[in-house]
């Protein structure tokens, strides 16, 4: 009988979890985690910020049952050191369980910037349930936030915030709003909108400090001399992965744990999935993290397999992320940045926050960036993760974006069908 | 028996007897911007292709749910989602490399097609039978989920 | 006898040999019918809407009775209409 | 409900757009679309304005239940006074573009006064802008489509527009929308371009849901749609051969005007019909017809979408690409007025003129038809290639409807002379009895000496020659629903009032009245009965038909038309026919109007009198 062991229960552990129940009905499957709260979902935290959900509306799985019907054993614990060599790894408990197939999906943790002041009360991160409680506690109708960063999680969290009837106040290093994710003019176009919307935007901007206050709980003191009042600073200000435990195992690493197309990490038997993990990304062929959840449950089902004995190779993650700033949705995809020596085309409505950009690499498409446009918007993943050679639908689409179904359909359903 | 739509181009007409038929029977509304099937028209070559949600295989919708809100009917095989479950976070829209789960602004929640419960207001409304509701043995669907699954991120076994 | 029969539409696929754009020259018995000529044609009676006898109408209940005489065109059509 | 109870008022002169709510007690009493739109109208302005003045006004109207799931809820109409005959207009389209405007939220668009300078209406949902529209003035209906599509970046928005030769006056201009659906007679489309309006451009999302009785609603849509699927008609003849299957029909019986109705009967009928379009070419072994095609929702779908043969001279040369596509293909008026009133039997010219007409929006039927009248005065000498700028107008000059066509839909040369129509053409070159004319609009398809109610339904009709507003060809010709001798004048004027009042009523819902081959009122009623608030009884239908008509004649009686108007061209009433089995036969006119009169309830000189006035509360 294999023993499975899932460190991290995350989307991607519990998914591995379930897999490795449903591919090998014999082997005993333990799912660690170190929140007290039963798996959930990082990505609902926003909209119990806002109470759209409650907690429960976090959990990855409603049912009380869930884990226990399938013979999956959860332990609440910390992981403290894994002895590759010997199979075993030990909890903080106290205890020590052999393994014999580790995967490890323990994901990131918010970084906190090098900034005075950046452990005072009323600063946070924003990233456990935990944290939302705090959040949740400070940041009531009329509050003065900050929140120091306008990345994705940022702009998730913003969404969160400004909802919550806060003057809020957004500070970014970058020259736009989500600067990893959309191009100058979609992020210009975000910033616009949310400042339509009350929220004031300060690109290019940097916190030198932050100190307690006379007037508010919190000063926040920016590079250019400014100072804004506050009650809660809430920073988002990027993230590391969650590897320290395997200090002395040897995994080879960059900025995650890299592993090949079978989703091991260099050390045999360990495995790795999500956003701890460096991994085959579709687009470049090269290795990266992709912190999003489609990796995250696709990473955590194929390490499952392959761990289950049913090699099962990885064709790459696709970087894509879907966005909400305060009711205006943007979604980039795969290469938006584009390639040396391809083709691109622009679609820009600024007066209605529209936007469309497609890159092209030959006849394929390669990447996309999408404002305001909010349906069919998947298909962007069909046409470039299908790699789908778009012969004369790409003339087509540089005359006019929009047709990405038409272009679909021609090239593939219809094709099929007739 | 295990049944699924069939959809056959050459038969449209182009009516958008379906779309309407689809936001009725899901939102009480006949309304062609808020249905789950959809005709493209492809005007110059005469041509119009309904088009929806294949309750394909790798259900990428499901897996890319953080919530568990899209869940496989058993009895149907449809990926349906649960209203009261969806946070609106639009995961799945962008996961679907087919393009059929959409966002509604309305509801704050996604849509998509869960084939009614096991009777299609689409395929009753079409007046040509260019939407059929049919048993999933039938050629179409096993072409369609054999394209889905060369573009699995995941490769088969 | 030699009539002409002219058969539109649908009717179409019951055309003898030799039609050009639906009109063809027909061989019948001479004193056949109007439903003689159909039954001869092979088209099946309950698709015959409207019968033009030279450009005339010819009622359903006169079709037995109306008979046809050499070079008559006898045109037919399913259920049409249009404009 | 099913109204949305929304009008947009667009004043054009000062640039503003302006929401009110629909007259609800005029809705009781009109309906929807063509009827309650001529209430406005009729209330409106004064009958006597220059059409062409900004004291006109110009609706789009749609009906209670256009939009909804009911089938062929595709229809719109454009409601004016016409230019072209002075008398009321209500031109009715399919597409999507009717539908969008009620997804949108809207029952109707008033129009009034004058833009300064072109523009156009975008309206999404409750958000109404007036655009410049400088950079599309000139420009084709195919042209503007695309440059709109392409300045919003929707590939869902409908639009609506007209071509250079609405601008330039011509008097029979069409709307056309949806790129080859047209609000095509009365020149509608030439009061557009008069307002310096140039397109209407509309997205709409709100959806259609304010249904009185949804489940009873649905019930009787799909008991009306199964009868639809039930008719031979309506199931398999329309959409196999469209209305072209009439081409063969009309010509056989002898009732197919020719050469500007100087014959009755064309020898190149068969070649232009109908069942030629399915037949494959020569060049590339593909027929003219691509396939059948519905209006929005549309389960009869018997549009037509067709290409030209790619060997045809309308092909050769640069700058033809937008017309190798597939586009809206042949009706029966247009293959006819394009063919056979022309005597040009060359199908691919025919498709191409109609893909002009479609493209600069003109009305084909009043464009063919003119340039069969002017054929005619070509003919006899009195027009030369001096005045056409040289083009040899015989009949059956398949180049010269080309080039025609190109000049008119472009307000160019001879083309702005064919562009006044054939009345004031013929009136011009001192032959006014050859026009083939009733108030100024050409005639459609149909011979009225061949079919006598045809005669009546012409000089009767509100909107001028017209066969839409009571074709009496279903039952003189294809025994819908019963067959009448199309020869004889008895009973006609009967007839020709039922279907005048029918038809009111079925333009005023929303829906197509192509259904009547298979429904009846009865039909009809149960949709409007669970759709819309209000007493919906069939009689209260009958009654609202004839509300509506007799609106509209007194709108036309106000506006100065009289009984004189109320009559046919000499050549239908003196110049026997000369083939067929109408051979010796003249349209007997002077025997069916009277009793029109009397049975309307109208004075000898075709006047309302105060009793029926009351009645109706007209």
């Amino acid at each position: 009988m294999n023993r499975y062991v899932i460190v991290g229960a995350g989307p991607a552990g519990v998914i591995a979890a379930e897999t490795l129940r449903d591919t090998d009905p014999a082997g005993d499957v333990t799912l660690i985690g170190d929140e007290p709260e039963r798996p959930y979902s990082r990505m609902a935290i926003p909209y119990l910020l806002i109470g759209k959900i409650g907690e429960e509306g976090t959990h990855l799985r409603k049912a009380q049952t869930h884990y226990d019907s399938r013979g999956i054993r959860v332990l609440r614990d910390r992981v403290e050191r894994v002895d590759a060599g010997a199979r075993r790894l030990f909890l903080a408990s106290g205890g020590a369980m052999d393994y014999d197939r580790l995967l490890v999906c323990t994901g990131s943790r918010p970084l906190r910037p090098p900034v005075p002041g950046i452990d005072l009360p009323g600063v946070h991160t924003c990233w456990t349930l935990d944290d939302a409680r705090h959040i949740a506690a400070r940041a009531a109708p009329g509050a003065r936030v900050v929140l120091v960063g306008a990345g994705f999680v940022g702009c998730i969290v913003l969404e969160a915030l400004a909802l919550r009837g806060v003057h809020l106040t957004v500070l970014e290093m970058g020259d736009r709003m989500v600067p990893r994710m959309m191009n100058p003019t979609a992020g210009g176009l975000i910033k616009r909108w949310c400042e339509g919307r009350g929220v004031r935007v300060l690109t290019s901007t940097r916190v030198a400090a932050i100190r307690a206050g006379a007037a508010a709980p919190l000063q926040v003191v920016l590079d250019g001399g400014e100072v804004l009042d506050a009650d809660l600073v809430v920073s988002a200000a990027g993230v590391a992965p969650n590897v320290e435990f395997l200090q002395g195992c040897g995994i080879d690493r960059e900025r995650g744990l890299l592993i090949d197309h079978h989703l091991q990490t260099s050390v045999p038997g360990i495995y790795a999935a999500g956003d701890v993990a460096q991994g085959r990304d579709f687009s470049t062929g090269g290795l990266e993290v992709h912190a999003i959840q489609p990796t995250a449950s696709e990473h955590g089902r194929i390490a499952a397999l392959n761990m289950a004995g049913v090699p099962t190779e990885y064709r790459g993650s696709f970087n894509m992320n879907v966005l909400d700033t305060l009711g205006l949705i943007s979604s980039s995809f795969g290469l938006w940045m584009g390639v040396p020596g391809g083709e691109s085309v622009e679609m820009v409505d600024a007066e209605r926050f529209r936007y469309l950009q497609l890159q092209f690499d030959g006849e394929r498409m390669v990447g996309a960036t999408a404002v305001g446009l909010t349906q069919h918007v998947g298909v962007l993943r069909g046409l470039i993760q299908g790699g789908v050679r778009l012969g004369p639908w790409k003339a087509q689409l540089l005359r006019d974006p929009l047709r990405l179904m038409e272009a679909w359909l021609a090239r593939n359903f219809t094709a099929q069908a007739a | 028996m295990l049944r699924s739509l069939h959809i056959d181009p050459q038969k449209c007409t182009g009516c958008l007897q379906c779309e309407m038929a689809c936001s009725y029977e899901n939102e009480k509304v006949f309304n062609p911007a808020k249905s789950r099937i959809k005709v493209f028209n492809f005007h110059d070559e005469g041509r119009f292709v309904p088009y929806t949600c294949t309750q394909c295989a790798e259900a990428w919708c499901l897996h890319a749910c953080p919530v568990e809100a899209i869940t496989k009917n058993k009895l149907t095989g449809a990926m349906e989602v649960a209203d009261s479950v969806c946070v609106g976070c639009k995961v799945c829209t962008i996961a679907c490399p087919f393009g059929t789960v959409n966002y509604n602004e309305t509801t704050g929640k996604v849509i998509k097609c869960d084939l009614c419960g096991g009777d299609p207001a689409c395929a009753k409304a079409c007046p040509t039978a260019a939407i059929t509701y049919v048993d999933a043995n039938f050629t179409g669907l096993e072409r369609m989920r054999a394209w889905a699954a060369k573009t699995s991120a995941g490769a088969r076994a | 006898m030699r009539v002409t029969v002219k058969l539109y539409a649908t009717l179409g696929a019951w055309l003898p040999p030799g039609a050009v754009r639906n009109v063809a020259p027909f061989e019948l018995p001479d004193g056949s019918s109007v439903a003689e000529a159909i039954e001869r044609l092979g088209v099946p009676p309950g698709q015959v809407h409207l019968v033009l006898v030279n450009g005339q109408f010819v009622a359903p209940e006169a079709r037995a009775g109306r008979r046809l005489a050499a070079d008559d065109a006898l045109a037919l059509w399913p259920p049409v209409a249009g404009g | 409900m099913a109204w949305t109870r929304k009008i947009l008022r667009v004043n054009l002169t000062q640039g503003t757009c302006t929401p009110e709510a629909l007259n609800m007690a005029w809705a009781r009493d009109y309906l929807g679309q063509r009827g309650l739109a001529s209430k406005y109208l009729a209330e409106e302005i004064d009958p006597r304005v220059d059409a062409l003045s900004p004291d006109n006004k110009m609706i789009m109207t749609t009906g209670p239940l256009t939009g909804t799931a009911a089938s062929t809820s595709s229809r719109y109409s454009i409601v004016t006074k016409s230019p072209l005959t002075g008398a009321i207009a209500c031109s009715n389209s399919g597409g999507f573009f009717g539908a969008e405007l009620k997804n949108a939220g809207w029952d109707m668009i008033i129009f009034e006064g004058r833009a300064p300078a072109p523009v156009y209406l975008f309206l999404h949902n409750d958000r109404a802008e007036l655009l410049s529209a400088e950079a599309i003035w000139g420009r084709s209906v195919w042209e503007t489509d695309h440059w709109i599509h392409q300045r919003h970046q929707d590939p869902q928005i409908r639009v609506a527009a007209i071509g250079a030769g609405a601008e330039k006056g011509v008097l029979f201009a069409a709307v056309v929308n949806d790129l080859h659906r047209a609000a095509g007679r009365s020149g509608v489309g030439t009061v557009m371009g008069s307002k310096n309006l140039k397109a209407v451009a509309i997205r709409g999302e709100l959806g259609v849901g304010n249904i009185r009785d949804p489940e009873g609603f649905m019930k009787a849509v799909v008991d009306a749609k199964a009868v639809l699927a039930g008719n031979a008609v309506t199931s398999a003849g329309l959409p196999t051969y469209g209305t072209q299957v009439l081409m063969n029909v009309i010509n056989e019986m002898g009732a197919m005007p020719t050469r500007n109705w100087r014959e009755i009967q064309f020898e190149g009928a068969s070649a232009i019909s109908g069942e030629a379009m399915h037949e494959p070419r020569a060049s590339d072994c593909k027929p003219n017809l691509v396939r059948n095609a519905a209006c929005f929702g549309c389960t009869i779908a018997c549009g037509r979408i067709s290409t030209i043969d790619p060997s045809h001279f309308t092909l050769r040369g640069e700058g033809r690409d937008r017309y190798k596509v597939a586009s809206g293909g042949l009706e029966y008026e247009a293959a006819w007025a394009l063919g056979s009133d022309t005597g040009v039997s060359d199908i691919d010219a025919l498709t191409y003129a109609n893909f002009i007409c479609n493209e600069h929006g003109l009305d084909p039927i009043s464009f063919g038809a003119t340039v069969a009248a002017a054929m005619e005065l070509y003919t006899m000498g009195v027009l030369t290639q001096a005045h056409t700028g040289g083009i040899a107008l015989d009949f059956g000059n398949a180049e010269a409807l080309c080039t025609l066509a190109e000049l008119t839909g472009r307000g160019e040369g001879f083309g702005l002379e064919i562009g006044l129509g054939s009345k004031r053409l013929c009136a011009r070159y001192g032959h006014p009895e050859l026009s083939m004319t009733v108030k100024g609009q050409e005639f459609p398809a149909y011979d009225a000496r061949a079919i006598k109610g045809m005669g009546l339904t012409y000089a009767t009709s509100n909107r001028g020659a017209c066969h839409l507003r009571s074709y009496t060809v279903a039952s003189e010709v294809l025994g819908i629903p019963v067959k009448t001798d199309p020869l004889a004048t008895e009973g006609k004027a009967e007839l020709v009032k039922a279907f005048q009042d029918a038809t009111a009523v079925v333009d005023s819902t929303g829906l197509c009245v192509f259904t009547t081959f298979a429904w009846t009122l009865a039909d009809i009623q149960p949709q409007v009965a669970a759709a819309c608030e209000g007493d919906w009884s069939m009689e209260k239908l009958a009654e609202v038909g004839e509300r509506i008509w007799n609106l509209e004649r007194q709108f036309n009686l106000d506006a100065g038309l009289t009984a004189a108007d109320d009559t046919l061209p000499p050549r239908l009433l003196k110049e026997p026919a000369n083939t067929g089995p109408a051979k010796g036969h003249v349209n007997e006119l002077d025997q069916m109007l009277p009793e029109y009169y009397r049975i309307r309830g109208w004075t000898e000189d075709g006047r309302l009198k105060p009793d029926l006035r009351e009645r109706l509360g007209v």
